[in-house]
């Protein structure tokens, strides 16, 4: 069978829902991350999808700037955890639950 | 530009001129602060006796469209209701900045704040738009807040700063219901206190509107008053508070709701003032003698004057249920001079406190022997505060009583009583703890204020014995505002009522006015 | 309207020259925390100039406008003025004040002169000397007033500049306390006077004295029901300043200040206030009685009869207690109490001449006699009561001398001393009021009089020295004893002029003067015009000075406490006034405020908001479990609520 | 040739998916370095599937910034601070529970929602022109290109601030 753009939202879905998953049950903060850009990859699949099939390069451009987003957002994310690692020697998730009032 | 915008817009200055300058040149934030109070007082007093006396209406008016579609405008203005009241914002922001010395952490949030709340007390005012009032109000409140719970002091920090903001973010939010209501209701899509009151001259609202809406902004803003029984934040926070802070809220903050009872409720509800200005006049009662009494009673410097100027706002809220010319002129004369007093007696508690670490007054004692200046100061200030003339508060508190005494002679007669005899005491108790006797022990050896340092309590008493001395300068400006304020207020009442009000105690009731 | 360019234009006239008698204190007192107190010389310079100017000018003002009926204004400054209330500080010069200014401004000018050698060696020698120029400013207002919220004002700074005066050594507690007590007793009075201002403001619409005679001259009936009530009101102010009982407690207590201000309060100035206020204001109070609702059915007593028993009985009790005391300065105090019963008394018995005559010459003996006891209290090393001294007219003759003259002149020698003349006068307006019981009291009080001074005389200056400090007593020097020989002077001859009747013609539109033509006719003036009073008053002086001179001549403890027993016992406790104020009135108060202080602290502060935190706390402590603060939880919750709002959306 | 490139979808999607199984539950290791290759993979497999959507340009991009940058900061990261032994602690059930019945739910509603919709007219015609997207890039989308460049600028200022060492 040829894929349309069903095969592409189906496989897109169950990615993100890896990707969900990753952040839902992984504890160390470095998988949740990288499960975060799973999603976000995901996301990315449709948006090109969509593009392809609606003949509208739209979609593509907006891709391209979660790309860069992403890249940004990672830099300074990971900045983070180092940041936080220095502090508390830690990256369990477990670990990290001082905002409780 | 009006002077009365560059007014307002100075302390924000100061803000940016703080945030610009790194922490390299921490010095240089108290200057800015100090250099752009200092400005605004001056503009202040540019304003004040540019102010034409004796004549009606708005005065250096600007008004720019902020979004039309909701009727929002920010409008400035200056009447006789506002025009001391912005004098003595700024004469007491620039004493509040002056003393803040005391302040070693976090010195370059804390003079923000204080601008902030010195910038939205100045807006607060004059604005003539309640909903830029409001919004102006709400930016001063939030920085008290803050300032309590950052800069705070003893051990009932916590329970203080929590009641402080419940009570004033409750009260904020009935008047602010109230005042949705108004802008709802009225049709006229505007809360500009010019266009509203003429809209509403035409199509006046139902009685029970009035009534309602006038009985939220009431106890709204009567709650950022201290109106009795919603008053029991204010001693406790102006016990916690740094001295700036209590400086600014008690002498400034408070006025900002009995001036939007003047600026907005009275002239344009008039059947709700009818209405509500008998429960007025026995909550009053509640101040004037109930938080004497509870004053008598503090062992704490900082609570007696917390309670002494719940007492004071007795004499406003007594002059508001009286709506006579006399009345609201003696309120608003009040309200300016109880800012300085409030701020001067703040200032000297808050320095007390800085060199003993106390406000016990078991434990002060002798205050004019160590300190001369400090000592004799408070002398003064806590003379003024029981209504000694010389002070601007006994022209006030006379003018009230003179102007009540028509409609409400018994609450003459409990209010002179409250004023003179229980003010007298618990004032006299705390001269003869604090400032006489033999000098305590927490306070051997403790250095007085000397040079420059003297400067914002030199200001502030200065600013009392002369609208003492000469009150008629305020007078002459108050009085065409308050003659317009109470016209629209008694439009359409019966006359009635009031003179047989007067009949209980005055068979011939020739009032002469 | 503009009043600078009145002023300018008015500046030229004389009266105006009363604006520099009132103003030049309170520019020496200014002058002297702004740098002329670092020298204790031009300090006093400064302050002792201000006043004695004050005082000529006050001659010459007299002599200028004193003889004009009616009097004249100065130029008014607008002080206060909205709607129908128009107030203006003003200065009255007529007969009356420019008397009682130079009553004031000379005794002032002695006192300061005394306190240049009595508070020499004072650390705070410059805050002395600006109190009182203070002080001096205050009374100064009172006596020029104008209007009625004038007199309230500079009556109320009158109270503050006292309170600062007799509080002067703030670090000894019983000095703080009476000040403090001082303050409070006159609040009281002041209550009531306030409050009768602004009723007759009400109804006649007007506080200046002229608008306000002319008002009350037309229509007696202006106030209806109140007219009493309006008077007895601002009596009470009277009250309070003059030291009427009940709210004399604080005189005897103020006498923790310095003596020579002693001298200034508390016999020629403040406590004069009361009595000049009455006087002032006397066409208020000689209204026919007339009272609102029930009590006018009762047939209240007219405010004029209220003020002459209050005076009366403050007459006859401070009399009693001046017997029993021993420190100097209280027998003085309430030898002053007495005397303002008397002078009250008289304005009572519509005799405010008469009262202003006693006032002037009781200004000058009292002043000499608290001076005096200065001297004595100097001398003596600080010693004041009286059984500790003894023989002092060997030491201190000049002081004795003085101190014996101004003796004479309170008990009323006949002839030779003023007050003999003044206390006539209030007897024969006692007796003109038709008020026998009144009259009967005077003349007692006048026995009780010379039975306490004697007393005081005899145990403090005869006899042998019975203690060291007495035995070394000494002279102070011209300072202090030059006021004393010029105060004898005004003592002894005061009384040959005749004061009352002048004012009465004046100022209190008396029918018919009566003024003595001849040497004769003048000193013996009380015999002619008053026999009765005149003859009574010698007999009780006579028999006073008796029953003294047998009990305490060279007596060395006092008998009357063995031979009166409890009666003594009450008179020392001051027949229990202050008791009762320190038992009843002020425990009210304290009551009360402790009943508001724990609804404040545990209904208020307590039920409310801490009951409302309470029940929001518990409300947070039950959500607070959801708060893992681990992240995937949160993610969880945010994931399922995301899932079940589409689920919903898409239904 | 479209059978080949429908096997081509399969292959790579297959992959897509086995991948992100294996990053981020890999039931053989909890090594952070695995989960990170594995996504590695999957990027690629990805980078494949956008070939197949002639999203050409894109591929490149994500292969380059995705796999070649973030994956090697992810890697320098993990190494840096050695958290090898951090993830050796017990699975929790209860936590792979909720996770799994959360996912199920979002993938349960994602699916249906896909396999509810009416489908496109799948005659894919526009051709994945590189040219044409840059023109676009730059005329239409030129404001918020240089705005990401800002971005990038601002997260860089902000990463250099956040891991200084602290100068106490």
């Amino acid at each position: 069978m040829t894929p349309g753009i069903h095969h592409y939202l189906v496989v897109s879905a169950l990615l993100f829902s890896l990707g969900l998953f990753g952040v839902l049950a992984r504890r160390n903060l470095i998988v949740i991350y990288m499960s975060l850009e799973l999603m976000l990859n995901a996301a990315n699949l449709t948006l090109v999808a969509f593009s392809r099939f609606n003949e509208n390069l739209n979609g593509q451009v907006m891709v391209f700037f979660i790309i860069t987003v992403a890249a940004a957002e990672v830099a300074v994310g990971l900045a983070l955890i180092v940041a936080l690692y220095r502090k508390r020697r830690t990256a369990d998730v477990d670990d990290l639950t001082s905002l409780r009032f | 530009m009006s002077p009365v915008t560059l007014l307002i817009l100075l302390p924000f200055v100061g803000i940016l001129a703080i945030l610009l300058t790194p922490s390299k040149y921490a010095f240089a934030w108290r200057l800015w602060a100090q250099l752009f109070s200092g400005l605004a007082a001056l503009a202040s007093l540019f304003v004040f006796f540019g102010f034409h006396p004796g004549a009606a209406g708005y005065q250096m008016v600007q008004r720019l469209e902020w979004n039309s579609e909701l009727g929002l405008a920010f409008h400035v203005g200056v009447d006789g209701l506002n025009v001391g009241l912005l004098l003595a914002t700024a004469l007491v922001g620039f004493a509040a900045v002056w003393v803040s010395d005391e302040i070693e952490k976090y010195t370059k949030l804390f003079y923000v704040l204080l601008l902030t709340m010195i910038g939205g007390a100045l807006g607060a005012f004059a604005s003539l738009d309640l909903f830029f009032v409001y919004f102006f109000n709400e930016f001063a409140l939030l920085p008290t807040f803050l300032m309590i719970g950052i800069w705070g002091r003893g051990d009932q920090k916590n329970f203080a700063t929590f009641q402080i903001t419940l009570y004033l973010s409750l009260g904020a939010l009935v008047a602010l219901v109230g005042l949705v209501c108004l802008y709802a209701l009225s049709g006229a899509n505007t809360l500009d206190v010019l266009v509203l009151g003429a809209w509403l001259k035409e199509h006046p609202l139902p009685a029970g509107l009035q009534t309602l809406i006038f009985g939220l902004l009431l106890f709204g803003f009567g709650t950022l008053v201290g109106l009795f029984p919603f008053h029991s934040w204010a001693p406790l926070g102006y016990g916690v508070a740094p001295t700036a802070t209590a400086m600014m809220h008690a002498g400034i903050l408070k006025k900002v709701g009995l001036f939007v009872l003047l600026r907005g409720a009275f002239p344009l509800l008039p059947l709700g003032v009818q209405n509500w200005t008998g429960v007025l006049a026995v909550l009053c009662l509640g101040n004037l003698l109930y938080c004497g009494w509870v004053a008598m009673r503090q062992k704490d410097l900082n609570l007696l004057l917390g309670n002494s100027s719940l007492a004071h706002m007795g004499f406003v809220f007594l002059a508001l249920a009286s709506t006579t010319v006399i009345g609201i002129t003696g309120a608003v004369l009040v309200m300016v001079a109880h800012a300085f007093l409030a701020a001067l007696e703040f200032a000297l508690s808050g320095y007390l406190y800085r060199r003993t670490g106390t406000l016990e007054m078991l434990m002060l004692g002798g205050a004019f022997r160590q300190m001369p200046f400090i000592g004799a100061a408070l002398i003064a200030a806590l003379m003024a505060g029981c209504g000694v003339p010389g002070f601007a508060n006994f022209a006030g508190e006379l003018t009230v009583m003179f102007g009540v005494w028509s409609v409400m002679p018994w609450h003459v007669v409990i209010a002179a009583w409250g004023g003179l005899v229980i003010g007298g005491i618990y004032m006299l108790r705390a001269i003869r703890k604090v400032a006489h006797g033999e000098v305590g022990k927490v306070l051997e050896g403790k250095p007085d204020v000397v040079g420059l340092a003297r400067v914002p309590y030199v200001v502030l008493l200065l600013a009392l014995v002369f609208f003492g001395v000469a009150p008629g300068v305020l007078v002459d400006r108050i009085r065409p505002s308050a003659e317009r304020v109470v016209s629209l207020a008694t439009a359409g009442a019966s006359k009635t009522g009031a003179a047989g009000h007067a009949s209980v105690l005055n068979p011939t009731s020739a009032p002469a006015h | 309207m503009d009043p600078i360019s009145h002023t300018a234009v008015a500046s030229s006239n004389a009266q105006d020259l009363a604006w520099v008698v009132l103003l030049f204190p309170l520019i020496s007192a200014a002058s002297i925390p702004l740098g002329v107190g670092r020298s204790r010389a031009l300090t006093h310079a400064m302050a002792i100039g201000a006043v004695a100017t004050g005082f000529v000018l006050s001659v010459s003002l007299f002599l200028l406008f004193g003889f004009t009926k009616g009097g004249i204004h100065a130029t008014p400054l607008p002080w206060l003025s909205v709607g129908g209330l128009k107030l203006q500080i003003g200065l009255t010069v007529d007969t009356l004040s420019t008397l009682m200014l130079m009553v004031v401004t000379g005794i002032s000018t002695l006192v300061h002169v005394f306190s240049t050698r009595y508070m020499d060696g004072d650390r705070d020698y410059p805050r002395y000397f600006a109190s009182l120029g203070l002080f001096t400013f205050s009374m100064l207002g009172i006596v020029l007033s104008d209007n009625l919220v004038q007199t309230f004002i500079f009556w109320e700074l009158v109270g503050v500049t006292s309170y600062l005066l007799v509080g002067f050594w703030h670090e000894k507690p019983s000095a703080a306390d009476a000040a403090k007590k001082a303050f409070l007793t006159n609040r009281i009075g002041d209550f009531g006077f306030i409050l009768g201002i602004i009723l007759v403001w009400s109804a006649a619409g007007t506080v200046q004295f002229t608008d306000l005679a002319a008002k009350f001259h037309t229509d007696p009936r202006l106030l209806g029901g109140l007219t009493s009530l309006a008077g007895v009101l601002i009596f009470l102010g009277a009250m309070g300043k003059s030291a009427q009982v009940p709210l004399h407690v604080w005189l005897p207590d103020a006498m923790e200040g310095p003596t020579p201000v002693s001298a200034l309060i508390h016999a020629a100035t403040m406590v004069a206030a009361g009595v000049y206020m009455l006087c002032r204001v006397f066409f208020l109070l000689d209204l026919p009685a007339a009272w609102p609702g029930f009590l006018a059915t009762l047939g209240g007593p007219s405010a004029l009869g209220i003020i002459a028993w209050v005076g009366g009985i403050t007459s006859l009790l401070a009399g009693l207690i001046a017997i029993q005391q021993n420190d100097i300065k209280r027998i003085l105090a309430y030898s002053t109490l007495s005397q303002l019963g008397y002078m009250v008394m008289a304005v009572g018995c519509a005799g405010p001449d008469a009262a202003m005559f006693h006032l002037t010459t009781h200004a000058c003996f009292k002043a000499l006699l608290f001076l005096g006891a200065g001297s004595v209290i100097a001398g003596c090393h600080h010693e004041q009561d009286i059984w500790q001294m003894g023989g002092l007219w060997k030491r201190m003759p000049t002081t004795s001398i003085c101190f014996a003259i101004g003796t004479a002149a309170l008990c009323g020698l006949p002839i030779v001393t003023s007050g003999f003349y003044s206390k006539d006068a209030i007897f024969a307006s006692a007796l003109a009021a038709d008020r026998p019981v009144l009259f009967a009291v005077g003349v007692l009080v006048a026995g009780l009089t010379t039975l306490y001074m004697a007393r005081l005389y005899l145990v403090a200056f005869l006899g042998e020295p019975r203690s060291e400090s007495a035995g070394h007593a000494h002279e102070s020097g011209t300072p202090m004893t030059l006021p004393l020989v010029i105060l004898a002077l005004p003592s002894v001859t005061l009384g040959w002029l005749p004061i009352g009747s002048f004012l009465k013609e004046m100022s209190f539109g008396g029918g018919h003067p009566h003024y003595p033509d001849s040497i004769t006719d003048i000193l013996f003036d009380p015999f002619n015009h008053s026999p009765l009073g005149a003859v009574l008053g010698l007999g009780l002086i006579v028999f006073g000075g008796f029953v003294a001179v047998s009990l305490y001549w060279n007596a060395t403890v006092d008998p009357l406490p063995k031979t009166l027993g409890w009666v003594s016992t009450a008179l020392r406790s001051r027949l229990f006034f202050d008791a009762i104020f320190d038992r009843v009135v002020v425990p009210i108060h304290d009551a009360i405020a402790a009943l508001f202080g724990l609804i404040d602290r545990w209904l208020l502060q307590g039920l409310v908001v801490r009951g409302g935190s309470g029940a929001v706390d518990l409300v947070g402590r039950g959500l607070r479990l959801v708060q893992t603060g681990n992240i995937q939880t949160y993610g969880f919750l945010f994931v399922i609520g995301v899932a079940v709002l589409v689920i919903l959306a898409l239904k | 040739m479209p059978v080949l490139t429908d096997l081509l979808f399969y292959a790579f999607a297959g992959l897509a998916l086995l991948f992100g199984l294996l990053c981020v539950a890999n039931p053989f290791s909890r090594n952070p370095i695995t989960s990170a290759m594995f996504l590695v993979l999957t990027i690629v497999s990805l980078a494949g599937l956008f070939i197949l959507l002639h999203a050409f340009f894109l591929a490149a991009v994500q292969v380059l910034v995705y796999a070649g940058a973030v994956m090697v900061l992810f890697l320098f990261v993990i190494m840096l601070l050695d958290l090898r032994q951090s993830e050796e602690r017990q699975i929790r059930i209860l936590t792979i529970g909720t996770g799994a019945l959360a996912v199920a739910a979002i993938a349960g509603i994602l699916i249906r929602a896909v396999i509810a919709a009416k489908p496109l007219a799948s005659s894919p015609g526009l051709a994945g022109e590189t040219k044409a997207l840059g023109r676009l890039l730059f005329t239409q989308y030129l404001l918020p290109f240089e705005v990401m460049s800002l971005l990038l600028l601002v997260g860089m200022v902000g990463v250099i601030l956040l891991s200084k060492k602290e100068t106490e």
